[in-house]
């Protein structure tokens, strides 16, 4: 690894400093739920529930979780096809986003979009790109609602580091920075687009390097650290509120799966498996929790107990849900009639 | 050849009081001015469109009475600004997108097809996506490959977005009023040989709906020419002419490709006989065929000979004026292809 | 089913000996491997193509065999890479690149619609272009609507670019091998549902050539169908069970979108007076319409019926498997239709 | 202005000290070919010879003939619209150019291209790309090929300011620099889109900012200075030429003239206007010249004077030419048969 170029942002307020003990437990909470639910996810598919391809985020959960937390129910979030972690961190219903998985009736988009496409716009969740990079767009335009509406909401979009090539990157952060929206940027740097590295693909390995293109504020953070995660967002959330503008958040996580369900991720040297395992955020947070003397090993099963009896209790109503109706009026899906 | 029909059967109250001449891009700047009056939640992006009135000034006055925030300039990033569009209308406005040019839609082609079109569709239609994207296409200026083509074709095949194309100050009018009311993503072709065309349009007129197909612009018993855009105008010049030897032919402005209605059409042949379709556009992917192939399913027998399409040739516009203006189908060409099926 | 005769159909002297039977994934693996070796000035870009393979092992080896300069990982940046197939076509080298879905077609629309297709035509001729374009498309595979597109129609109105659609191993290796010896640029769409498909072919021919037109697969007298990509199984089966109720139908892959050919099918259809397309795409903009628009003015006088058309619903293509299986086009729903004409 | 910001590399080498007087003259020369010629094509056009649009560089011509002078006849030039300089400087023949701006039958392209597309691959000019940004990917295929084949060419695209905003720029800078192309990426920063100041849709004025971004090597220099802009470009080619990777020279400029022709440019404060006249790049260097007691005014007159007469010539000969054949066989100009 080449040393972090360091962001131009100053995470050193420690929001997190701030937080009550019951949002420490709680950011444990959504991390563990977020782990179970693509463990459920793995077995769904394994039986068949889920069906062509899904991309899960293990290992990841720490941005998710670290960056719901900063923000306010009215605020819009955007994501990838690898966004299960984004929906369930701002509460997505359990049931709802197992039924769209398995394409049932009963799924949160009727089973019409599948496991890359959940959107809930009651929860602010505005939609899952399967396109790399098509989503920053989008961002930018609920950035500048968010501006217009003078409501001092935000628009959060996260997406990977292999997004960071392609030209809906680069035109978003543009008209971001030029118009001073309130949207935050949060690249996921798990190291890989698909099967490649990225070095193979970007002059570097530090991705903040790119906002300073556009002047744009930006952090560099340990993705695997929750409270880190926050401290970064909180300031960067709060300072698009106040009309100060954009930040770009780079968040260095790694995926502990291959990139979706096809792919055994052999590109990848097992030393460097093995390293980013030992830095698995739930493991890592429950240390910091216990050393804290916040939460016993003890309590941290009863999380993962409890997240897992939710999780089969979801996942096994939404497998006993109905089939769409074939007969469906598809029209008045697509068009407001 | 206006008649209050016309209006009504664009779904309009004839008020023939408030009809007035005016030009194409005047009807395309009164319609974004009152419905942007009408809804705050309306606001318009796109290459110098603020305070410059746009490059073919087909927002002039806009920023002067809205603002820079509802009359935007952006960067020259059509991907950028059209999909701000999807987050915008997501979120609770009613963005309308100028592309400066039609040819640049393949900028934007993956906003469109993939996000756009299909945003609604794959949240189970949970959303509301109400965008119109106006864009000046059209050959016959001289502007060579990259900045002629009408781009009526590249988002026929793709479900999930309606696309209208006006041929006259009136439909210029209407129909973006109507773009603009719909909650679902509009595509907004106009051609910008016919921005200087003058000709009636209810301005004022409130209440407007999309029109749900083709519209019979000259009534005529022995053949039926189905045109678009600057089509339209050759088409009527066609029948203009063919009438002084005695051959009625009905002329129909296609003006909805997508979701595309043939019924109107199909009728017109079950009394005409004859079918003739002209496209500024190359002679497959468009739709002229998609309009043969219905009219053939729906009106078989009532065809005297195979329709003909007439439509550009199957390679780009060149720059040379009069290999232009050759290439082009002209209205000599629509009346003797009419007589050649007679 | 096959015989010698579709070998050289394709413009291929037949020789049995080297016939093997291969997978569709395989056939496009050999086909640029042999090219790539006949050719130094070859070479392969797109996401993921080096070591790994490609997404789809469409690549399979081609890394070990001509190291990382001629088989390059990119950037995901697909207007980047194929506009860089453009700068290396006209300077000399002959560039292969791979869209990983057909989807993202629209992410280089541009790219494609308006520099590869016209550079050529825009310099008077005077420069080369020879690039292949290769995407893999298709639905079935319960990727959902922005995974599961052909792509077919998108570039279908766009003079310029040769495109070409193979639906077995055979035409997936002599046309790609074509594709890869022409001088202009050749958008190739695989279906990737086809490739696990396993086919003769005639591995290690060197005398290809680009086919001009529609391969007729199954000979019959009573009706003909056409058929695209993943759909021309469909349509063999279909024409199977047909046979057991004694109607003969004739099966002819489209294959070639642009130019496009019909004449061939207008043959068939003088024979047979029925006419049924069957297309993985939206009922508007796709190639059947021009199909039937062309058969209807070649052989108008042939046809008992008006033409069919299958094709997808005006709609993208849902996620849940049920949703997606009911609506791709079937072997019975091709059957039926067939009979309807009858 | 805000201050410009420095490029990463440092032009302090002065390529230009070691030129030859003649090539000092030459550069003269050719800047005042380009003006001639511009000229030209504006009377033409109101003469109703040019047709359709046509978009004039007066006032640019230090950026195109300083950057001319810096390459070799085997390396590749692409450009935009406003191209015409780049190809005079590259030595295309005057009647062929007036011939295509005409649509006859002797132009450049067979009339087919028109102004905006000229092309002559014979001297290495790829392309003239209508759509913004369009070009650098092309660009950078021609770098590739450089890379490839080991003969140290270099490949060197020209665009505007305003298409630094659009992602085919993006995706064409990163992929340069990660694969360390020969590519010398020239931005005519000439503070204007069409009718759009820069810092209207770009958050700053000084566009080497973005290089940073890739991690480019970068230079800015008065584009208005044409041994300035050698002295840019003639290291900037070395480098490329030596493996040593892309450059991003960033060209402060003006044009003298509206974007197109029916453009009167009304957008520019008259202040602006009167001081970049000032400025202009001819009258600069004619006075370097004469301050150096290279070139009397009575020679940069001549020179002139030759210029004026080789362009009139040739526009009359142009315009003498045939029309292109109506019957010709667009097939085999489209494709290869
Ligand atoms: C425009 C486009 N090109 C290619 C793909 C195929 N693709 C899907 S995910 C992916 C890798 C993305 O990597 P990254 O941005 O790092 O996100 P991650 O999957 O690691 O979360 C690719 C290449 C795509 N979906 N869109
Ligand atoms: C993708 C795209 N969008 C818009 C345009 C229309 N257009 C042509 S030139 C231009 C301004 C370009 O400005 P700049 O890059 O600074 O170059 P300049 O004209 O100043 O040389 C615009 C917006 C275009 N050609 N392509
Ligand atoms: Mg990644
Ligand atoms: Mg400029």
């Amino acid at each position: 690894m080449t040393k972090p170029a360091p962001g131009t942002g100053s995470a050193s307020n420690k929001a997190a400093a701030a937080l009550s003990i019951e949002d420490r437990i709680g950011l444990y909470r959504t991390m563990t739920l977020i782990r179970e639910f693509e463990e459920q996810v793995q077995r769904s598919y394994l039986e068949g529930l889920v069906h062509g391809t899904t991309h899960l985020c293990n290992g990841q959960e720490a941005v998710c979780a670290g960056v719901a937390k900063a923000l306010r129910e009215d605020d819009y979030v955007s994501y990838t096809y690898r966004g299960h972690g984004q929906c369930l961190a701002r509460g997505m219903d359990l049931e709802a986003a197992f039924a769209e998985l398995f394409g049932r009736e009963t799924g949160v988009c009727g089973g019409i979009g599948g496991s890359m496409h959940l959107t809930d716009i009651d929860l602010g969740l505005i939609g899952a790109f399967g396109i790399v990079g098509a989503g920053l767009p989008v961002a930018v335009g609920a950035g500048l609602s968010a501006q217009l509406a003078g409501r001092r909401q935000v628009s959060v979009c996260f997406f990977g580091d292999g997004a960071v090539n392609i030209g809906a990157f680069h035109e978003a952060m543009n008209m971001a920075q030029v118009w001073k929206l309130p949207v935050i940027f949060v690249c996921e740097n798990n190291l890989y687009g698909e099967f490649s590295h990225i070095l193979h693909t970007t002059p570097y390995e530090d991705l903040v390097i790119r906002a300073a293109g556009y002047s744009m504020q930006s952090e560099l953070v340990d993705g695997n650290d929750v409270l880190a995660v926050y401290d970064a967002a909180a300031p960067a959330v709060a300072r698009a509120r106040d009309g100060q503008g954009p930040t770009f958040i780079e968040c260095k996580t790694y995926r502990h799966r291959g990139h979706s369900r096809t792919d055994p991720a052999k590109y990848r040297d097992s030393a460097e498996v093995e390293a980013w395992l030992k830095l698995d955020p739930i493991s890592l947070y429950r240390a910091d929790l216990r050393a804290a003397g916040l939460m016993s090993d003890v309590g941290a099963e009863d999380v993962a107990a409890e997240a897992r009896s939710l999780v089969k209790a979801a996942a096994d109503r939404a497998a006993a849900a109905p089939w769409p109706s074939q007969t469906q009026d598809f029209m008045a899906t697509m068009f407001v009639q | 050849m206006r008649t209050n029909e016309k209006i009504i059967s664009a779904g309009v109250e004839p008020i023939e009081r408030v009809t007035q001449e005016i030009t194409y891009r005047e009807a395309i700047v009164a319609a974004l001015r009152e419905e942007m009056r009408r809804d705050p939640k309306t606001l318009i992006m796109g290459e110098d469109v603020g305070e410059s009135g746009g490059p073919f000034k087909t927002c002039h006055g806009l920023y002067e009475e809205f603002g820079a925030e509802r009359v935007r300039d952006t960067p020259i990033a059509e991907t950028g600004f059209v999909g701000a569009a999807l987050g915008l209308a997501l979120t609770g406005y009613r963005p309308i997108v100028e592309i400066m040019f039609a040819d640049f839609l393949g900028v934007c082609f993956d906003q469109i097809a993939n996000s756009i079109a299909k945003h609604r569709f794959m949240s189970g239609g949970r959303v509301k996506t109400p965008i119109v994207i106006r864009a000046l296409g059209g050959a016959g200026l001289r502007f060579g490959a990259q900045h002629s083509q009408t781009a009526e074709s590249w988002l026929l095949s793709v479900p999930g977005i309606k696309i209208i194309c006006p041929s006259d100050p009136e439909q210029a009018y209407l129909m973006l009023k109507a773009a603009i009311r719909d909650d679902n993503p509009v595509l907004v072709l106009e051609h910008k040989a016919l921005l200087s065309m003058k000709g009636p349009a209810p301005i004022g007129i409130d209440d407007v709906t999309m029109p749900s197909g083709p519209r019979v612009l000259r009534p005529g018993r022995h053949a039926t020419i189905v045109a678009s855009l600057a089509m339209v105008r050759k088409a009527l010049a066609a029948a203009e002419s063919l009438n002084a030897e005695g051959i009625e032919a009905e002329v129909i402005d296609i003006q909805v490709l997508r979701p595309l209605n043939v019924a109107p059409i199909s009728d017109s042949v079950r009394r005409t006989n004859i079918l003739v379709t002209v496209e500024e556009q190359a002679p497959t992917g468009g739709w002229s065929s998609d309009v043969v192939a219905d009219v053939v399913s729906q009106a078989f027998d009532y065809l005297d000979a195979p329709p003909a399409r007439i439509t550009l040739p199957d390679h780009p516009l060149p720059y040379s004026p009069h290999l232009e203006d050759a290439l082009i189908p002209s209205p000599e060409r629509i009346a003797a292809t009419v007589k050649s099926l007679l």
